[in-house]
């Protein structure tokens, strides 16, 4: 049998093969290109990019959680311009996809980050990181009201040069409404999840342990969520999906995208095992063989196997 | 930088009810490792816990390298419970390293506790690949109390200038080993040219950084902290800029940092 | 120093310790009565009652994940009236307090339940499990919409001989809405958090791992979600709060209480050692002495120690 | 059924690459284990995996009880890497037993490979507690190849009557052990009484129930299955009610139910 085909095209971009790496996980690319092959990778997500540098908050920012961790770096970045000057030379110099995540308070502040970027090569698409704090006329943020993640997305596809991935938030009652609102704002691939908000007590000095008291839980701990959640979302839209959640390795990848993921990023996981997303790529070739695949693609939302499962009603039952 | 998936433990020690010493084998890692270099080390095979554990490297020759540490929760615990021929999974060596004193300049080195590993292979570098005079080193240690002795068992074999203080008094100088260094100050060091290394707990590193500030004595201080990644990318290990609104990173600007560089 | 007071007591009832067991982890008190001694708990927390009774999901209704458990049992009971006729004498006669969970499809279905248990002595309190999959006129369930989680307390504290207590989903946008909604209608205490929903699947057959397709995930993995759904209710309401979600021993109990809890449920750790909750209440006293604490009530929402942090505003910051 | 925290690891052997033996030491627990019996055994210390791992007993004298086990996943590999003297923490016994045979019966023991702990402890019961005669047993064990015969060590030194059938025919009768009963039911059994008991995988204990009852032979199954607590109160190892809306839960009712109770 030849070898399986791990390549993946979505919005007209052609991918090495699925595995990307998450934002916030990764820095600019530069640190793991000095521990691993970059080009094995099908590509990168920078750390979210804002029209301002900003330093993130103070320490401490991070807490080891059972099978997971909590972050609240507070999109602690260079800044566009810094970015563009000083980040994008050397990721020109990779040979994978780049993907820059790119967040903002206001959509004033999208919006002069996406056109600085639109006048820089070497990127490949652009994923909007929609959860950042930012209460709106309706008190919610962008990435928990229909509205306002519609009104994001639009206004940032009128002006995007690059092909745009919404980053969707798993804190909501319905991510399937908030995934069609984006869609019909015109983004053209969805990437789930973000974090789920959680937080850590020290019980001696009962005070929180982020300074931020509450951060994001990311890492195995998240896995079943988002594996339900990008479930929901394939069952609502018709635009690609980005799976993200606790990947580990190859048999997470091919779950994700047996939900209906055609790619997913590995976050976590890159504190855990530098190696992970290279190792992750060897075994999908191993996987295909062993199940028979040729071609990757065929993974995506073939749950239920021969007998395809569609969405169920949702919000879904814990069934307790 | 090296990922290095398999080190071998070939030597162990309990030097104290929570104090081990671990060396391994692992040539990749132990050829490159400098002074103040820490790596990441996989305590478990699992996911519980599932960080990796930075420790610095105690000493390193060519093909073993060592570490020194104290159980204080279920990482390092599980880390004492290593035996002979087990592989563990390391990612090092990590970090920078200190700079060299100057020409006639005198190394103080100041360690807090099990903060002395980094300063131990400091001693250890300066004497064996700088020809360092032994006697321009002056290595203050502090400990809570005397039955702490036995952690300086490999200090004492290097035959230099070694002062200890307790909390309790128990033995050696009476009081913290940042009291102990301003007493030496006091009487002598202040009409030398000094450098001083440390590591150790954060409140006594903020003292020192204060004392060689207030002094305009050059200190150099290796930094703790939770490291998520130790590789740069996550951005967990932030030390706030001194006089900035802006972080380094400690498992990549640092661990080791001059004192005027940070704010504790 | 003489020993610490671990007794709590909410809506006028005394429990004699903080530590109940959760729903549906300990049966209706029968098996576990073998393993350890009941009346060291403070009390215990049944299995879901409905009006019929449910032979629940066809199996597998479990599956192990990372730090924790996804379950899709079903809400398998035995009705109410055989609830009634055959569990209630059995307990009645532990020295322990019982709270009774009720669940169910309608408005009319809960209250036929408490009607029911109305008639019935040996309860101290009513746990309303709001989280079945009941879609009413606006598309949610109870447990997801500020008006029905309002008409059901409103209907349901009407009738209740027993203290209410409702018990929270975390699968929302706003926790703390629905917790006003049901404080505003009578709920006399509130707990939380029920599962979060989840999926597995196996990468070798494509099919879902739970026959229901989607579970509910709990367990150490979740604690961090908790947490922070305990401290924003905790600011957002008056009413007692009861903390769940992958509590483990004494210094999770501690944790939930400094974030707001007044009592705490063990759940999926009974399953991992069943004399986890035994072994919590001595923890808790060694902990009190530790921390030179007489009275346990004084943990009760003391986030920040001698600086008490108030909520910040929700939702909250991932801070990523 | 009791809490017992601790038990030691006596004895281990490996029968096969994938197959350990097991022994450990706890008189509270070995006491009262009968066939059938399993335990609730947690193979690590810490959160991965979560659960505990429900075992069989093959064996238990009154001080020591001993399970085989093969390792199919992460739990069964840590626990096949059991030391001496290793303590492990573990529930049990749990579960019910087989019903004893009637008089003048055969008891057929039908074991589809490491399904036969139950069945070689109820063997070694049946001759040692009831003064059972050996030749009114007729064991039969179902292995996929040759090369696992190891795994019969134990039931061969019983001395009672045993055949073997390998799926590749490599070894005794070519086919499954099912078909090695309905060959024997069709030569003898047909002519006796009978009462079969089995253990083994659910598509095979499935046949093995379907062809028990068309023949109405009585037939015991020990069912296996994912077990979170092993105590009843989880409702998670449920099994289908034959010809009822409703479920057992295996760990309390079970693990033995009579063929015609459940739909596997
Ligand atoms: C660059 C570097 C070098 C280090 N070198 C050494 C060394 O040579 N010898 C040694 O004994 N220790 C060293 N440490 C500290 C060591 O990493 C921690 O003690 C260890 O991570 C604790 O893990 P644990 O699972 O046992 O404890 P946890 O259960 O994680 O925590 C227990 C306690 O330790 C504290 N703690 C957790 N992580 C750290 C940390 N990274 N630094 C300080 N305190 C922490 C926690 O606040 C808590 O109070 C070093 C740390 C860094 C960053
Ligand atoms: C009452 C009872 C008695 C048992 N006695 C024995 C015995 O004597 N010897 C023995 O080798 N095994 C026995 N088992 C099966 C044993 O419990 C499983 O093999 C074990 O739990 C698998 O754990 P794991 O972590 O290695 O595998 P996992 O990683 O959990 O799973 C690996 C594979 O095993 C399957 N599996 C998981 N759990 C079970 C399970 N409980 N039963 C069957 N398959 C499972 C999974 O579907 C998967 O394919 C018994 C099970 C029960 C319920
Ligand atoms: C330390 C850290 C920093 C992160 N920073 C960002 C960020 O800047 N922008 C963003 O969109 N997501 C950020 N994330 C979220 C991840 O991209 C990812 O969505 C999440 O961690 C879940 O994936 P995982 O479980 O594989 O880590 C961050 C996550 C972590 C752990
Ligand atoms: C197997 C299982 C069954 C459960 N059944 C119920 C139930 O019937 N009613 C209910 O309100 N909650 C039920 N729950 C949810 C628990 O009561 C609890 O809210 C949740 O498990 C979180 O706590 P934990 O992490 O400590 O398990 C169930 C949980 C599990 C694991
Ligand atoms: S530990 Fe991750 S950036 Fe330093
Ligand atoms: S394993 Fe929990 S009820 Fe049987």
């Amino acid at each position: 049998m030849s070898i399986a085909n791990l390549s993946i095209e979505i919005c007209g971009i052609r991918f090495r093969n699925p595995i990307l790496t998450a934002s916030g996980t990764f820095g600019y690319g530069e640190e793991f290109n000095q521990i691993i092959d970059l080009s094995k990778l099908g590509g990168i997500v920078t750390k979210s990019i804002t029209k301002h540098p900003r330093p993130g908050h103070p320490p401490p920012r991070t807490h080891e959680t059972a099978a997971g961790m909590l972050n609240a770096i507070g999109l602690a970045n260079v800044g566009v311009d810094k970015f563009i000057e000083e980040k994008i030379p050397f990721l020109k110099t990779l040979d994978t996809r780049i993907i820059v995540n790119v967040a903002g308070f206001s959509i004033e502040e999208y919006t002069y980050t996406v056109e600085r970027l639109n006048d820089t090569d070497g990127i490949d698409m652009l994923e909007i990181n929609i959860s950042c704090p930012n209460v709106g006329a309706d008190g919610l943020e962008f990435s928990s009201s229909v509205r306002r993640a519609s009104e994001l997305t639009t206004a940032l596809k009128k002006i995007s040069r690059y092909p745009l991935i919404i980053k969707l938030s798993p804190n909501v009652t319905s991510i399937a409404e908030i995934a069609r609102a984006a869609e019909e704002g015109g983004a053209d691939c969805l990437s789930l999840i973000n974090t789920l908000v959680g937080m850590g007590v020290n019980h001696w000095t009962f005070k929180p342990i982020l300074t931020n008291i509450t951060g994001g839980l990311s890492g195995p701990a998240i896995k079943p969520v988002a594996l339900a959640k990008v479930w929901q979302v394939y069952n609502a839209v018709k635009i690609p999906l980005i799976g993200i959640g606790g990947i580990m390795n190859h048999f997470d990848v091919a779950e994700f995208m047996i939900v209906g993921a055609s790619l997913v990023q590995f976050g976590t996981a890159n504190f855990i095992n530098p190696d992970c997303t290279v190792k992750a790529a060897e075994g999908l070739t191993d996987y295909l063989k062993q199940t028979g695949i040729s071609d990757i693609s065929e993974l995506i939302g073939k749950l239920g196997g021969n007998h395809e499962i569609q969405g169920k009603n949702f919000p879904a039952c814990q069934g307790t | 930088m090296i990922f290095n998936p398999g080190v071998r433990v070939v030597e162990k020690k309990q030097l104290l009810p929570d104090l081990f010493h671990l060396k391994f084998e692992g040539e990749s890692l132990a050829s490159r490792a400098v002074p103040a270099n820490f790596v990441q080390i996989k305590v478990s095979k699992g996911l519980d816990p599932i960080f990796r554990r930075p420790m610095s490297i105690h000493y390193a020759d060519g093909k073993t390298f060592e570490m020194v540490f104290r159980t204080v929760g279920r990482g390092t615990h599980i880390l004492s419970q290593a035996e002979i021929d087990q592989e563990f999974d390391c990612i090092g060596p990590l970090g920078n390293s200190f700079k060299l004193p100057e020409d006639g300049e005198r190394a103080v080195m100041v360690a807090g506790g099990v903060g002395f590993p980094p300063l131990y292979f400091f001693s250890r570098f300066l004497v064996e690949k700088h020809n360092f005079p032994k006697e321009n080193i002056l290595f203050l240690l502090g400990m809570k109390t005397v039955s702490e002795k036995p952690m300086a068992d490999d200090l004492l074999k290097l035959d230099i200038p070694l002062e200890f203080s307790t909390d309790d008094g128990s033995f050696g100088f009476h009081g913290f080993v940042t009291d102990l260094f301003e007493a030496h100050y006091a009487k002598k060091l202040r009409h030398e040219k000094i450098r001083i290394y440390s590591c150790g707990p954060n409140a006594m590193m903020r003292r020192l950084g204060q004392i060689a500030l207030s002094f305009k004595v050059p200190c150099q201080l290796s930094l703790e902290g939770a490291m998520p990644c130790g590789v740069g990318t996550c951005l967990g290990c932030a030390v706030k800029m001194r006089g900035r609104n802006d972080y380094y990173r400690v498992c990549q600007e640092g661990p080791v940092f001059d004192a005027e560089e940070v704010e504790l």
